[in-house]
């Protein structure tokens, strides 16, 4: 039934994980996601459920232990903020390639370089389009409350595991550091090898048995045209993650003759500029996605039909922007407002930039 | 000499010496002659005498052992350049029952590699560290590496290392020694009979160490790249001999039974 | 003292002709054959089978694993 | 009810956990609450604020920029935060170390002598209950049974020996707050 | 006058570098762009110009240099190849976000993870969009000859101290393996700290002096407001170099009724299906962007409105077709066409693609 | 005692100490008692000293003194966390005439930039490398470092840092010692009056070395972080005395005044 | 022997109450005020002026360099 | 004229060199050229081949599917690529090795003796140079006296003094080259 609970947004991580049942967690210290792996430590899940936690030398160290726990089948977890997961971002292209399945949970801060520690949405474009190289994709959730963190995480796992993807949690300083009420699952067991043989299939490293083949993890392929089946494949499977688990909320979308589309911390800043806006008569709703990749764009499209205009309200300098006007395809006018470096945007500037740029701008 | 013929040598019954079972029947990638084939077949014995194939897990560095798990039939994972040894913590506290070692060139282990072997041994994982240094990158075509001798000629030190442009060669195993963590360090070769001999007993034990967690077991194998090199196998073992030996000595460097609390307690002195 | 008796078998195809079971041998019983295999490697071939003792020192060596030691003692 | 509220001082002052055991008083009696701090690098003789919000409903933004109640207890905060109540709203701070009082005539203006009071109750720890005291006289949005709850809820079981002085504490605040 | 070669480009960027006058270069081995560091080594310009080149134990490291060289005012560069350019971003992040004026080249090869080291161009999104965290660019070059490798090293630079800026040249196995003819250019000097400072200003840490504050490169900034600050100033003079510095150039687009759009070595195979498709009598051409950013968008939108239908081609699995689409903004199709993971698409492949996806697709 | 007024006393030509000249008006943002401070300081006097004001170029780190480059007024590099190493090889063979120190926190330095500071003093870089070892992450908030002391409490150790768990303390600065790239070693402190003098000569040799061309000086400064230890700024220094100097001894580990190639003569021995 | 007589000045607003100096002072000139300055810190200040001998100890180990040392030989 | 040439063999062959030879005196008679090498991990026994386009007009691309004249040195290479010569084209190889030879009417085949002439000329490294001169004579695109000069800038000043040798194994090659 679960526990109901006041917690950090950072904290509820951690604690969701163990309750999860999750098997490890891999980390270095970096502002402002360091209470994930302080949680940890202080609930000393090893004692409990058997969940590992190692304080990993950096960044890099932490990526390629979790490539090692995944590839062993393990459920596992690591976070970090920017410059970090800049540093991880060579080892989520490998973790892509050879397709296993892992939490990475980005706390983002103002950039670019060491920046600021404050809030910020600028590594948008990192997490859904590029980051490492190669084509690749990762799931990308992007949790707008503190109970959403906790969902997320079970959430992340279960994608991963049934594409054999690694998941991306994208969320902020705000809703990392904010408490909020949260009702925590009741503790799960972990799962066995031969749980995750059998819901998952047989491929991680877990010794060899005899009636199979060794197990190998690797992206590598020394051929290009088996390189390139690879990629086929890969890329089939996004395809199919595309038409499959698409996720987002709608906030008084059925009269609304505007949109804001935003996530995380900026969809909740969004939900009081709709109280203002509506209370001027201005009809705007909020389209919230709540996976970012996958990105809805088929009821971005659909509501380009019916709203006049859209702003894409992000603490960036206009990233998202640019999967919302995919998807409108020039049919309206879409427009980004965002503040950044670390500053978030009142819900009062967010109204007056609507009425600027988009209905004003018309 | 009493006469027998071939054919009644040649039988089943008296075979003695052949390929280890877990070797697969892949051919190699390996130019001729290169330490890298020896060293496998030294693993695949040791997981063959100690059958525990269904409970190793290999990890392959970037290097010209990147296909290692081509050629070795148990679990592997092949770990980003120099990484190893994080893929390797991980899979070790996960499965502690399993058998983990990490199978590292010098460039992989001593260069980009330097932080993650440091740390690893440092919080003396209960793995294996094979590490073979043949003072080059093989792979990429025979670049210097940290390991290179001063004075040899490599396609980024074509006029001979300089150790005023690229500093001195690394003892990163005479450094790992030093560390509590690590219970077992040792330095070996395999470009004679005798040599192959002991190493394949080096192995053996840093298999055996896990089984008695008492730390990170370290085996540095000297080898060589005749690619690299430019030389052909045979005299890339007598150069090995004549110049790699003297600046990297073979013999154990560590060998602690004890429990690593007791090598600690030495350390803080 | 029993004597003893060896012979190896190369695997011809695989062997790649690195020569370093020639040096090994302490009998001086492998050379390296005029002709290549399918990879243009002068492969390793028993040049003086009578010497052989069976010790498998030219397997150990061998990098491709492609050499198997009989022994007999007679 | 929506109640909007920044509470902002020293690092020192308590100003993060007062904010907590609001938060969690509210949640005790079953409202929507959000607690969200200000957070920088690990320094000293920084500032600390934290906002709060308790609400009958849904919270949208956690993050806002004007407020019904600021509590303030140093100069740099009630430079930064007067301006930022809401008229009409409240403002409620310790007047020790105030040098430049607020000049706001369009808000409620109280004051509470924390510190003095803490020390007088022979424990400077008691500071910040004091404080919450007096807002809680202001504002008398949470009852104090639950309070009770959410000191029982916030504090580790180990400091539970310690709610009776913090309720005396709450009380003292309820008492000693003026009108500035 | 310069002097004419046949060399590969991997060479010819060390070759060119040394002439240009530059001072300094760091970089790791990885194929297929080692012949860079194997060039300047056997060059030994240290001899002869002075300049500097260090074999670094990483990329991680090679970019820190970087950092460290270009912070002096000096002309730097490092190269390396995706894997090794995805362990580099943290660094790109930093080198953006201080406004460091340096050369980075990225001979792509197939990902992702370890992949192959055959060519490919899946790096886009990580060169123009994304890559390390926050909000930044770097100016990107995409030669599509040895000439042009050649030509971008200088270009490179200039384009990078004119507005302290990272530039990255973006190619591929195809460009940095093969030779051609090539014009090299006469030896230049390097400059000295004084010419720098009379051109590019006094900002470079070159030794307080009496009549100046401390020079300071960073990225960072404790308060968002200066950070905001800092980030709306790298957004102007991103907006600056877009107006200024568009590169592009067109092959028989006067009268084509379909366009490819292909840059790099894809841009050489579609200068072929030209041929094939305009002896079939298909009226088509090409806009090679030579630096994909600053995009052409300009131009895109315009061709937009006289050919009925545009064929991103690309070795990828679709990255350049984003800025494509976003310039037409849906007034006529757009498709992506490519190969992947190492595999170069064939002249006839591409024509087919166009007669499918966009002449049959209408 | 005779007697004379206070005021006679504070005159300008009475004055024996104050601010160094290059420290600037800038508040510090240290806790007080921070070991930094003293630690800045003194690089600021060596700096005043020698005269080189306009030829110094300081590397900051990311860690709590990554602002060190508001507090001395010369030129700075803020570096990437843990790569100051890196950043200063460039800068330093560019500007060889240029004195070229990193500043280095241990989680900085031993932790995330292990290989970069191993291979910057293996190449035996002409440069100084301050490192300040508080045993602590001070700047996240009193994280776990590779020198936090085995029991030690921390953030992410809050039952006390176990071996089992997280290794072993990090003696970074005896492997450093090790490689023949590095000219000069030593491990001080800042708590007393007479420690302050012992580091600052310390720093001025370290500095003066890059003028012999002799290869990296590594300069160690057992440190206290009072709000990381929980303790006061007088009671760290007495913790620190206690703990920290049994595991971390003061003293020179390292002197070569000889021209590296003769200890790395010593070194192939 | 000339007798030596010392004094310091704080810069009392940048004090940080740290302590380090009143324990570096071989003659306890140095005490922390009751007082705070505008940032909440006990300053440091001469609390025995008459025994100070001018060593500059307390200089030395002050991390935020606000104490000027003073000496005459009387 | 357009030439586009593939040259396929073993890693040991000199099938680069003779490519880049063929380039560079691409370059001595003013033509535009393209080298396109495959390229691979450090590793013996592979196989390597070079695309070698000379042509009066600038290159458009230098990957290409189809060849005017394929050189092939190994069974291997045969394999792979006799079907990509253009239908007239050529097809020149050197039978020692090849078990499975050539089977396409479309084209013309000749074969040059290469290794065992090198091993007649005493010297197996004019191997490529004797290839490259039966490919010249049945394909004369270049002139001798570019060939010499492209031999001269592709080979370093130390081996200048093989240049003799070097055109002599070409002469050889023009002799020695038959139909299949
Ligand atoms: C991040 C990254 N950098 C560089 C490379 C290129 N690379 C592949 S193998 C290798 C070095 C191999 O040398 P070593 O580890 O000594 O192994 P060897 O081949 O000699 O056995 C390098 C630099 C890479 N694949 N990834
Ligand atoms: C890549 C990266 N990882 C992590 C961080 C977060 N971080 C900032 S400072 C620091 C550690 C500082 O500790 P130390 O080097 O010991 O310096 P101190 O603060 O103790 O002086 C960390 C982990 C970062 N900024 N960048
Ligand atoms: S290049 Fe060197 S290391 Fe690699 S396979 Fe060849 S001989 Fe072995
Ligand atoms: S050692 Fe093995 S591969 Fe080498 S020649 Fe002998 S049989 Fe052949
Ligand atoms: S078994 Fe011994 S004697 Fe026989 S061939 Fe091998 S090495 Fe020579
Ligand atoms: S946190 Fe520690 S290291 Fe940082 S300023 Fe405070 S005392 Fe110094
Ligand atoms: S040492 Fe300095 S900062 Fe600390 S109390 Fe003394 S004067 Fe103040
Ligand atoms: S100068 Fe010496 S005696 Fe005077 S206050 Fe300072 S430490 Fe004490
Ligand atoms: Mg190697
Ligand atoms: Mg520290």
């Amino acid at each position: 039934m679960g526990e109901l609970k006041l917690m950090k947004g950072n904290e509820v991580i951690a604690e969701a994980a163990i309750r999860y049942g999750c098997d490890g967690y891999f980390g270095y210290p970096i502002t402002p996601q360091s209470e994930v792996m302080e949680t940890l430590m202080l609930q000393k899940p090893w004692e409990t459920t058997g969940m590992v936690v190692v304080q990993a030398e950096s960044e890099v160290a932490s990526i390629n232990m979790l490539y090692g726990g995944a590839s062993c089948g393990k459920r596992v977890f690591t976070s970090s903020s920017s410059p970090g997961i800049s540093l991880m971002l060579e080892g989520i292209s490998y973790l892509a390639g050879a397709e296993l399945p892992c939490l990475i949970v980005n706390v983002v801060r103002g950039g670019p370089g060491l920046g600021t520690i404050q809030p910020s949405q600028a590594d948008y474009n990192q997490a859904t389009k590029g980051g490492g190289h190669g084509d690749y994709q990762t799931i990308v959730l992007a949790p707008a409350s503190v109970q959403e963190m906790n969902d997320h995480v079970g959430l992340g796992f279960d994608l991963a595991f049934k594409y054999r993807i690694p998941s991306l949690i994208l969320t902020d300083g705000v809703i990392g550091q904010m408490m909020e009420k949260v009702v925590v699952e009741d503790q799960k067991p972990r799962w066995t090898d031969e749980e995750i043989k059998e819901k998952y299939g047989d491929w991680a490293t877990t010794g060899k048995q005899k009636n199979r083949k060794g197990n190998i993890i690797t992206s590598l392929a020394l051929e290009s045209e088996v390189m390139e089946k690879h990629n086929i494949h890969l890329q089939k499977k996004y395809r199919e993650i595309e038409e499959n688990e698409v996720l987002f909320e709608e906030f008084q979308t059925e009269d609304a003759e505007y949109l804001f589309v935003a996530y995380g911390s900026s969809a909740r800043v969004c939900q009081k500029a709709i109280e203002i806006a509506r209370a001027k008569g201005i009809k705007v709703g909020l389209l919230r996605p709540i996976l970012v990749w996958p990105y809805p764009k088929k009821r971005v499209s659909e509501l380009a039909d019916q709203v006049k205009g859209m702003l894409s309200v992000e603490m960036s300098a206009g990233q998202m922007v640019i999967d919302v006007k995919l998807a409108v395809n020039g049919r309206i006018p879409v427009e980004h407002f965002g503040r950044f470096g670390g500053i978030i945007p009142s819900p009062a500037e967010v109204v007056e930039a609507l009425e600027q740029k988009i209905i004003g701008g018309k | 000499m009493a006469d027998i013929d071939i054919k009644d040598i040649i039988k089943e019954e008296n075979l003695i010496y052949t390929k280890p079972k877990v070797i697969t029947d892949t051919v190699m990638h390996y130019c001729p002659g290169c330490s890298h084939g020896v060293a496998h077949k030294l693993v695949a014995e040791v997981i063959d005498d100690m059958d525990i194939q269904d409970k190793t897990i290999g990890i392959s560095p970037v290097g010209c052992s990147v296909l290692a798990y081509n050629y070795l039939d148990i679990d592997w994972q092949q770990a980003a350049h120099g990484r190893a040894p994080a893929l390797a913590t991980a899979a070790k506290r996960l499965m502690p029952n399993h058998y983990v070692f990490t199978y590292q060139g010098d460039g992989d282990l001593a260069s980009i590699g330097a932080a993650e072997i440091l740390h690893a041994c440092n919080r003396g994982e209960n793995i294996t560290v094979i590490f073979i240094n043949n003072a080059i990158y093989g792979m990429t075509g025979g670049q210097m590496a940290p390991t290179t001798l001063v004075g040899m000629k490599t396609a980024t030190s074509p006029y001979g290392r300089s150790t005023e442009l690229n500093g001195y060669p690394l003892k990163i195993t005479e450094l790992i020694a030093q560390l509590p963590g690590v219970a077992y360090v040792t330095r070996q070769s395999v470009h004679t009979p005798a040599a192959v001999r002991k190493t394949k007993k080096a192995i053996r034990k840093g298999f055996e160490n896990q089984d008695k967690k008492i730390g990170t077991s370290f085996i540095e194998i000297v080898s060589t790249c005749s690619s690299g090199w430019k030389l052909s196998p045979v005299k890339s073992n007598e150069w090995m001999e004549e110049h790699m030996f003297k600046f990297y000595p073979l013999g154990d460097l560590k060998d602690s039974e004890k429990e690593s609390e007791e090598s600690y307690k030495k350390y803080i002195e | 003292m029993a004597k003893v008796r060896g012979a190896i078998v190369v695997d011809q195809e695989r062997c790649k002709g690195c020569g370093i079971c020639v040096v090994a041998c302490p009998t001086g019983v492998i050379q390296l054959a005029k002709q290549v295999n399918g990879k243009g490697y002068n492969y390793a071939v028993m040049d003086k089978p009578e010497a052989c003792i069976g010790c498998a020192n030219c397997g150990q060596v061998c990098p491709d694993s492609v050499i198997s030691v009989y022994r007999v003692k007679i | 009810m929506t109640e909007e509220i920044i509470i902002a001082g020293f690092g020192g002052q308590g100003v993060l956990s007062m904010g907590k055991i609001l938060a969690y008083s509210g949640v005790m009696q079953n409202q929507e609450v959000s607690w969200m701090p200000s957070y920088g690098p690990e320094m000293r003789g920084g500032t600390a604020n934290v906002t709060v919000i308790v609400s009958d409903n849904r919270i949208s933004s956690p993050i806002i920029n004007e407020y019904d109640t600021a509590i303030i207890l140093n100069q740099q905060s009630l430079d930064k935060f007067e301006d930022d109540v809401k008229p009409g709203g409240i403002l409620l701070f310790d007047p020790n170390g105030i040098t430049r009082p607020p000049k706001r005539k369009d808000i409620k203006v109280y004051t509470i002598e924390g510190a003095e009071e803490a020390s007088k109750m022979g424990n400077p720890k008691t500071f910040n209950m004091i404080v919450l005291g007096a807002y809680l006289k202001l504002k008398p949005i949470i009852k104090t049974e639950n309070v009770q709850k959410g000191l029982e809820k916030s504090l580790p079981e180990r400091h539970h020996k310690l709610i009776p002085m913090n309720l005396e504490a709450i009380k003292v605040g309820m008492e000693k707050v003026s009108e500035f």
